[in-house]
């Protein structure tokens, strides 16, 4: 191979090897669309922004909640955080860092379309500004999850001055507080990073940080190979075998907080019978889908949540692989002779992988399935207007905290373009996420959550299909690389060996 | 006395004694019976409009006949071509393969031909205006890049089989009303035609019994690669996803699905590949065998 | 009297899987300086051939001179390399195509064509041979200053001087016209036959004439040689030719054509067609369409046969009378 | 000339509206919402009315055609994107040149194989090295784009690791992307070259050319190529036009930032302004090149020339 | 005196080109008798072919009348047009361009039977096919052939026999064979004289060829750059010519004989474009007899003779 071919970077250093390698090349799968937190909610965005903004709250690697840019914050009443402030922080453009801040950026995330859920349960005109480095945030209702929401990269802490300087551009020129500031960006291809020298933590071991913008996972990982690239993220299952195997390599495996599902638009008949949904839960063979899918990476899902979030129930009992049961189901449901119906899927490989086999092994049970699939905008369209039978989504519980991961997607004030696809309504559901999101008892919390995922897997709104797991290639030396498990890692703490 | 440069063609005696009725056709095919390479595509055409045929005989196993515990096996005297990751015979699909991208090519070939060939000769025929506001819309249909336009239009009208044929169809319309115009302008001022005037002809009679018979030519050899062109476009198109529904066994499709795989199992990605380019080969083969053919200018 | 150029048994086949075409067969004949020769024959006779065979640029393949010999100053051409033949060509030897539409390089100007060819065989640089570009246009009659005109602004008549100029550049002694007037109109072409006329004398140039047109030859050969489908049938010099034409081709032509000076009412044609050049008839090739054809005309081919002082026959009408004539050439 | 050009310029007024009238009203009946692309699966259904609103897309499609080439004429503003919120002229202009490069790339490498190779064939016609060429060249243009691109990736990265996969900042970078277009253009100008060729050197003034003396060489470079150039030319005019807009698949598979890849990218996301705009965009280029191809005919052949006086 | 058959009265076409507007055919004005021989001769380009289309109304006229029988022709509409057709017909100049080459013998020669619905019988077409083929000297075992199969003088048969199929009175013969062989040349004049004489034909015959136009015509109309020069029987002409342009062509006309030797009156110059041609005689740049007056005054075709019509100041003047 050669080694010689990694961008020169783009300030001037000495010529010697390794020990002053300085440039941090990460390979992703899709370039960044905005590195304005609230203008897009997509995750090569935030991968980016992570390195750029803090927010308030941190979640570690084990989704435990940390102090950000918050010091320390507490409970005043039920709707009501107030959160003290750390002192010298600086903006990459010099100003301080204040409380005036948090709340200016707070205002504007709840302007934003793209974002505004995520704050949505803060009301805007109660936040106060008590000092320079005391915030107080208040809630609309009482909520629950609002820190792990405040952990969002989606409110990372933007400068006031900047934003309004840049205006209409300030995508393109982000200013935060975190350890990288923004250099270039060449669309489409790469964004460059470089260490902010006034940061107020920890300073970063590598000065300059590029993401590169590599859509073929084949080819990220042959960049990873060939060493044109340091890390890359999102190793596709057929190339897991060869970055284990290579000795120049190290496959840093951890599960994330996404999930696939395969839906049933259960307002739909025939779907809007729950044996028909079991029926068909029991006519697949997950177990070995996923494994043919997605090659040993993730594992076939449980319930509803990921394992790593908190109160996600992992001793529900599966359906297993039963196609005489299927077929006695669909009987009672007067559907022996079975029926024809369609899988949507987007046009990604693995979903569709997956509804080329659901299709296949539904003709066992004269069930004829189509698979159809559809373009990404017109899927959201049409799974939003109910137009679906089956389908094939994924979902990604950000925050760690179930109500995320289970409020939009069941509960019936979610139907369509919320979240709730599947038109499923039950009134113990609603009433059960009610009290998870209000309730600020754990224990009550945990209970609600756990009976809810109960039901879910025994009405089958949806056929549990995967738990994910990041992948990421990195190169031997490469160290202090930790993946996150909702996926925008940190680059900071990585050094080179 | 001064003569025409043009030589007069001294016919073979022995052509004419026995009158039996040879047409031009007839004259072409004994030329392209002489082009050896444009035998080679004929004959490679012919197994595919054979193997599309009899797909159901020739292949062993059907298209979807998936076996997860046989997923990824390479060529072996099971699998000729291996199998993909679901476990499905790659031959087999293939061989199916032929159906679809022949279907794809004639259909979309269809579509900008006729479509195309009419308004060429609406345009070529009657001229002025007509002609200018026509050859304006293929201008800009031109000036957007055919994979562009398609893609736009497959986008518009969802993917499948049926928009992908119209898609590919559309985006090539243009090629065949200049072909069609260009060849109209030549012929509508050629002495047979103001012949078939001066008998009392009518406009009718002169495009349907005197122009498009002659201008089939240019046609037909335009057809013969577009149908290349059009494989390769509705390849192209599932490739980036936005063609035909699995498990529709198309190639390009087939090629995008495998190239995830590609380091490991290549053979899924190069017998769809290989599929395609020996289908182009032989379409383009007959293409330029029918171009000499049927110019007979360019013989030898 | 010493001959410039001498052609014997001259053979040119076209090889191509359509069949071989004997274009030209067993041509002879020879040109003194400063004389014409006239090639007269209908469409696929193998005029051009033969010219295209003395200058050695027939096409090949499918071309092929399968032999003969072209003595030119006592030299076979046939032996010479490429290289010497490029020292003839243009120079010693030149050649004028039949349409000039055609035979100037639309992309040159014409000063830039002459002077090439003045560049190849005279020692002289670019300005010196484009001052004789120019002379020489002045002398086919175009003002020298119209040099820097693509051939596409010059209208038919002058193009074709242009090209006899590009032929006459480096005063050859020999020059082969092909049909040079067939494409212009009648008052053009009189003005070009004319313009030939006079720099053949003023260059003592020989010629090789090639042309349809029996008028022309009355006008610009010494002698004439007719051919008909790849054979002369008859060789002579012009004063023979018009008085007493043997071969009943020959004859044939002479009815065919309408007499301006006459008033005849009926013209008296040859009968049939010409024959196809890939599959010709047995024996004399224009048996099938000669009026005084004998059984043996089909069977043999006849010999060139003297019927009088410089006037050679291929017939077999003529070839009993003497054969012994012939043996002691 | 200055004046044809004029007259160029302006007949581009027609097709520019054109373009952007069918590609506008095609996106317009694109089904696919571009606020709830936007806004992804977990968007709150007021959230994705109100940016429907912002972004204008309730108004009737007469209306904000009119918007659009309004702001097009008077402001020279074609828009922002609406995912990026990037100007989308801006967005193009960050594009083209690894589109510009990649195509000229491709262009160079096809035309430095296929002309040359193109006249021997032709001076050779059926020799040994005719037929070969001819039947590379055939495989070449048989070859599907992606296909040789995944090829070329499996053996000049994967076994042999000489060059990178992806990307396009180094010139190592481009060499794959660069050859793979090269490849099949290559193979167009190849046969192209090879007939026109062929239908030139049968011209009486190649005749005249020899008749004169000249050298075969001379014969070929000064009478021949000058002359078969008008319709390679246009080959590569052609080409190089399409390679502006239509390298999608090259660029998708080497991740080349081009302009192709961000036209495929915007249409799937729906990002209508950046559509619009680089169609437009392209469409425009597209008849630059043509203009330009037309001009160099001038220069080759002063029969147009005169044509344009 | 004979009856008149044709009559053309201030014919013009012009074309409308890129350069400007083409005065193909300018003002010109010539009668053709009942059985009758026309030549129309002229340099290549000089509107004898557009003549001919005019008068058949393949192309438009931009003005004048065309009388046939009396009938302005030019006036008539479609359906009137459709009649007419059967009684002019054409033969052109290029037997490869004017034979449909996807049409058999037979097809071609039906075509005007055909559209015009002669016979609605087929048995009866095919009679009439296989008679015209007789008629012009083609052998029945042709019947299917194509065109493309044929020599020169055959097609051109073909073209005939077309012509003839609707038994017209008038023909308007467009070079018929100025791409022939001379061998071949003949037997096609010799057919045509035959034909004329059973069928009592008129003929427009357009050629550039004098020898050819003298030998078919009685009268012959000499063209120069759109405008007929001179108009007179063919012994006259020959004979005597009075225009300067004639006398030059006839001069330059190569004879294949020894005796005659004629002064060759060699022109200068080429035939001028004939967009916006020049306002006074078109033949004043070449002219050796040239004066003031005809650069500013286009002289008339006046009929000086009984018979004979020139268009020149000086005519009669001049020797
Ligand atoms: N390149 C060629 N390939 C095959 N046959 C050829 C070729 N060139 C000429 N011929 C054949 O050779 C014969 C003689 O042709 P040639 O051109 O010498 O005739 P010509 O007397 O010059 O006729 P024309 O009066 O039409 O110029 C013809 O039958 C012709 O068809
Ligand atoms: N359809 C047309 N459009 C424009 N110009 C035309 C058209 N037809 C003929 N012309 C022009 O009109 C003039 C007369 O043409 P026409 O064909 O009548 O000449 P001609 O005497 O028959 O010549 P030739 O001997 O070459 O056949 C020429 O300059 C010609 O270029
Ligand atoms: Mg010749
Ligand atoms: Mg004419
Ligand atoms: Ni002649």
């Amino acid at each position: 191979g050669n080694g010689g071919d990694e961008p020169a970077p783009s300030t001037g250093g000495e010529e010697t090897p390794a020990a002053t390698k300085d440039v941090l090349i990460v390979g992703q799968g899709a370039d960044a669309v905005s590195l304005d937190p609230h203008a897009t909610n997509d995750q090569p965005s935030s991968r980016v922004s992570k390195q750029i903004y803090e927010t308030l709250v941190n979640q570690n690697e084990s989704m435990e909640l940390q102090p950000g840019l918050a010091e320390s914050w507490e409970q005043v009443d039920d709707l009501t955080f107030e959160f003290k402030l750390k002192q010298g922080v600086k903006f990459h453009n010099g100003e301080d860092f204040t409380a005036e801040d948090v709340k200016f950026t707070l205002l504007r995330a709840l302007d934003s379309a793209q974002i505004g859920h995520i704050v949505g349960s803060i009301n805007g005109d109660a936040i106060e500004v008590v000092d320079d480095y005391t915030i107080r945030i208040a809630t609309s209702e009482p909520f629950a999850p609002l820190l792990s929401h405040l952990a969002h990269t989606a409110t990372g802490m933007l400068n006031q001055t900047a934003v309004e300087e840049f205006g209409e551009d300030y995508g393109q020129n982000p200013v935060g507080t975190g350890p990288y500031k923004f250099d270039k960006w060449m669309s489409g291809d790469s964004i460059e990073l470089v260490r902010f020298d006034e940061f107020h933590g920890d300073a970063p071991a590598i000065e300059r940080v590029i993401f590169r913008n590599i859509p073929e996972n084949t080819n990220r990982t042959i960049e990873l190979e060939t060493g044109g690239i340091d890390i890359a993220y999102d190793i596709a299952p057929t190339d897991v075998e060869r970055v284990e195997s290579n000795s120049d390599l190290v496959l840093q495996r951890s599960p994330n907080l996404a999930t696939s599902y395969i839906g049933f638009n259960a307002a739909k008949a025939p779907y809007d019978d729950v044996r028909v949904r079991q029926a068909i839960n029991y006519a697949l063979d997950m177990e070995s889908i996923v494994n043919a899918v997605y090659k040993g990476v993730g594992s076939p899902a449980k319930g509803v949540l990921g394992p790593n979030v908190w109160a996600s129930n992992q001793d529900l009992e599966g359906y297993g692989y039963d196609v005489e049961k299927a077929k006695e189901l669909l009987a009672e449901a007067g559907l022996a002779d079975g029926f024809s119906t369609t899988i949507w899927t987007n046009d990604n490989q693995q979903r569709m992988d997956i509804a080329e086999i659901v299709q296949n092994q539904l003709k066992a049970v004269n069930i004829n399935a189509e698979v159809q699939v559809v373009e990404w905008g017109s899927y959201l369209d049409g799974t939003a207007a109910g137009e679906h039978d089956m389908f094939i989504l994924g979902w990604v519980t950000v925050t760690g905290d179930p109500d995320y991961g289970l409020y939009p997607l069941f509960h019936s004030s979610q139907h369509g373009a919320a979240g709730n696809r599947t038109f499923y309504s039950n009134a113990r559901v609603d009433e059960l996420l009610d009290i998870g999101r209000k309730s600020v008892d754990p224990d009550v919390r945990e209970e609600a959550y756990m009976e809810v995922q109960q039901i879910i897997r025994d009405e089958a709104p949806w056929i549990f299909t995967w738990a994910g797991e990041d992948l990421a290639g990195v190169r031997s030396n490469v160290k202090g690389f930790q993946q996150h498990p909702a996926g925008h890692h940190k680059i900071f703490t990585v050094y080179f060996e | 006395m001064t003569t025409d440069s043009k030589k007069v063609d001294i016919q073979k005696e022995n052509v004419a004694e026995n009158a039996k009725k040879r047409s031009q056709w007839l004259e072409v095919w004994r030329r392209l019976r002489q082009n050896k390479s444009a035998m080679v595509g004929l004959g490679i055409i012919i197994v595919l409009i054979l193997s599309a045929l009899l797909a159901d005989i020739v292949a062993p196993f059907g298209i979807d006949d998936q076996n997860l515990m046989n997923a990824l096996q390479t060529p072996n005297s099971n699998h000729w071509f291996g199998t993909d990751n679901f476990g499905r015979d790659i031959f087999s699909r293939v061989v199916h393969g032929s159906r679809i991208s022949l279907q794809v090519g004639f259909i979309a070939v269809g579509i900008a031909m006729i479509t195309g060939g009419i308004l060429g000769a609406i345009a070529g025929y009657y001229g002025g205006k007509l002609d200018n506001f026509i050859m304006r819309m293929m201008d800009i249909l031109l000036a957007i890049p055919s994979i562009l336009l398609a893609i736009s239009i497959v986008a518009a009208l969802g993917p499948g089989l049926s928009n992908v044929m119209i898609a590919v169809g559309i985006s090539s319309i243009p090629s065949y009303s200049r072909i069609v115009r260009a060849s109209v302008l030549t012929l509508k001022d050629q002495e047979f035609v103001e012949a078939a005037r001066a008998v009392g002809a009518n406009d009718v009679r002169i495009i349907g019994r005197h122009i498009i018979p002659n201008s089939m030519a240019p046609i037909i050899v335009q057809a013969t690669l577009g149908v290349a062109g059009a494989i390769l476009s509705a390849a192209g198109l599932s490739f980036i996803g936005l063609g035909i529904q699995p498990p529709t066994p198309e190639w390009g499709a087939m090629l995008s699905s495998g190239r995830q795989f590609i380091r490991d199992y290549p053979h899924m990605t190069a017998f769809p590949g290989l599929a395609i380019m020996i289908t182009i080969f032989g379409l383009n083969l007959l293409g330029d065998g029918l171009r000499d053919a049927l110019d007979p200018r360019l013989k030898n | 009297m010493s001959m410039l150029l001498e052609v014997k048994d001259l053979n040119i086949h076209y090889i191509s899987h359509e069949g071989t075409v004997k274009a030209v067969n067993d041509m002879t004949f020879e040109i003194a300086k400063g004389e014409t020769l006239g090639i007269v024959g209908e469409t696929g006779a193998g005029k051009t051939t033969t010219a295209l065979g003395i200058m050695q640029l027939i096409q090949t393949p499918p071309g092929k001179i399968v032999s003969g010999e072209i003595i030119y100053d006592g030299e076979d051409l046939l032996k010479k390399s490429q290289s010497e033949l490029r020292k003839i060509r243009g120079n010693k030897i030149s050649m004028i195509f039949q349409d000039p539409m055609t035979s100037l390089n639309p992309v040159l100007t014409v000063g830039e064509q002459i002077a090439e060819v003045i560049k190849l065989h005279q020692n002289v640089n670019n300005a010196q041979a484009m001052v004789k570009a120019e002379e020489m246009l002045e002398t086919v009659g175009i003002p020298g200053a119209r040099s820097k005109d693509f051939p596409h602004q010059f209208s038919g008549g002058m193009k074709q001087r242009v090209v006899i100029a590009i032929a006459l550049a480096c005063n050859p002694e020999l020059l082969i016209a092909d049909e040079p007037t067939t494409a212009l109109d009648v008052t053009i072409q009189a003005q070009v036959i004319t313009l030939m006329n006079r720099l053949k004398k003023e260059f003592n140039t020989s010629m090789i004439m090639i042309t349809h047109d029996l008028g022309i030859v009355a006008e610009v050969c010494d002698k004439v040689a007719i051919m008909y489908a790849g054979n002369v049938v008859e060789y002579t010099n012009k004063y023979n030719l018009f008085t007493s034409p043997k071969h009943p081709y020959t004859v044939g032509l002479f009815n065919s054509i309408p007499n301006i000076e006459e008033d005849e009412t009926r013209l008296k044609p040859i009968k049939g067609l010409m024959p196809d050049p890939t599959n010709l008839p047995s024996g004399c090739a224009f048996h099938p369409r000669c009026p005084k054809a004998m059984p043996i005309c089909s069977k043999q081919i006849p010999q060139r046969t003297e019927v009088s002082e410089g006037h050679f026959v291929n017939c077999f009408l003529y070839e009993n009378v003497d054969n012994k004539d012939q043996a002691g050439e | 000339m200055h004046k044809y050009i004029l007259r160029r310029l302006l007949m581009l007024i027609p097709v520019i509206l054109g373009v952007t009238f069918i590609i506008f009203t095609m996106m317009y009946f694109t089904p696919g919402d571009p606020a709830r692309i936007m806004l992804g699966e977990a968007a709150a259904e007021a959230d994705v009315i109100r940016l429907r609103a912002e972004l204008g897309l309730d108004d009737p499609f007469l209306v904000q055609f009119g918007r659009y080439v309004k702001n097009a004429v008077v402001h020279q503003d074609i828009g922002r994107s609406y995912t990026t919120n990037r100007p989308v002229l801006e967005l193009i202009m960050t594009r083209f040149p690894s589109t510009l490069k990649l195509a000229a790339l491709g262009i160079m490498v096809a035309v430095i194989i296929g002309i040359p190779t193109g006249i021997i064939s032709a001076t050779k016609q059926y020799s040994l090295f005719d037929n070969v060429a001819m039947v590379v060249a055939l495989l070449g243009v048989s070859m599907p784009n992606f296909w040789q691109g995944l090829m070329m990736i499996l053996v000049f990265s994967v076994y042999l690791g000489w060059l990178p996969s992806s990307g396009f900042n180094t010139p190592a970078h481009m060499v794959l992307p660069a050859l793979t277009i090269g490849t099949s253009t290559a193979a167009i100008i190849t046969r192209m070259t090879r007939s026109s060729m062929l239908e030139v050197i049968r011209q009486d003034y190649i005749r005249t050319a020899r008749a004169k003396g000249q050298v075969e060489s001379k014969v070929i470079n000064r009478h021949a190529l000058k002359n078969a150039l008008i319709p390679i030319i246009t080959v590569i005019g052609l080409q190089f036009g399409y390679l502006l807009g239509g390298a999608v698949l090259t660029e998708s598979i080497f991740a080349v930032p081009g302009v192709g890849r961000l036209m495929v990218d915007s249409i799937r996301s729906r990002d209508f302004p950046v559509v619009q705009g680089g169609v437009l965009f392209i469409a425009v280029t597209f008849s630059f090149v043509n203009l330009i191809v037309d001009i160099l005919y001038a220069f080759v052949d002063p029969r147009i020339r005169s044509q344009y006086k | 005196m004979a009856e008149k058959l044709i009559e053309v009265k201030n014919l013009k076409k012009y074309f409308n080109t890129k350069k400007g507007l083409l005065h193909a055919v300018d003002d010109v004005n010539f009668y053709i008798n009942k059985g009758e021989t026309l030549g129309l001769v002229g340099e290549s380009g000089c509107g004898k072919s557009t003549t001919g289309r005019v008068l058949l109304r393949l192309l438009e006229a931009t003005a004048g009348e065309v009388l046939f029988e009396g009938n302005d022709i030019l006036k008539l509409n479609s359906a009137g047009m459709r009649d007419m057709r059967k009684q002019m017909q054409i033969v052109f100049q290029d037997p490869f361009a004017s034979l449909n080459p996807r049409l058999s013998l037979s097809e071609i020669i039906a075509e005007p039977l055909i559209v015009n619905k002669v016979y609605n019988n087929k048995a009866d077409m095919n009679k009439k096919v296989k008679e015209l083929m007789d008629t012009v000297g083609l052998a029945q075992r042709l019947i299917n052939t194509y065109p493309h199969e044929l020599d020169g003088g055959r097609r051109q048969r073909i073209g005939i026999a077309r012509a003839l199929a609707l038994n017209p009175k008038f023909i308007v013969q467009d070079e018929p064979v100025s791409a022939l062989d001379v061998s071949i040349q003949a037997q096609i004049l010799n057919l045509m004289a035959d034909l004329q004489d059973e069928f009592g034909l008129t003929y427009l015959f357009i050629s550039h060829d004098l020898s050819v136009v003298k030998h078919v015509s009685s009268r012959i109309a000499v063209m120069y750059l759109g405008k007929i020069v001179e108009m007179s029987d063919y012994n006259s002409m020959f004979k005597d010519p009075l225009h300067p342009y004639t006398q030059a062509l006839l001069s330059a006309i190569p004879v294949p004989s020894l005796e005659v030797h004629k002064e060759k009156i060699i022109l200068e110059g080429d035939v001028p474009s004939p967009i916006n041609p020049p306002e006074g005689c078109r033949f004043y740049g070449r002219c050796r007899h040239r004066q003031d007056i005809c650069l500013n005054q286009s002289p008339e075709l006046r009929e000086i003779e009984p018979e004979r019509f020139v268009a020149c100041h000086f005519a009669r003047n001049l020797k």
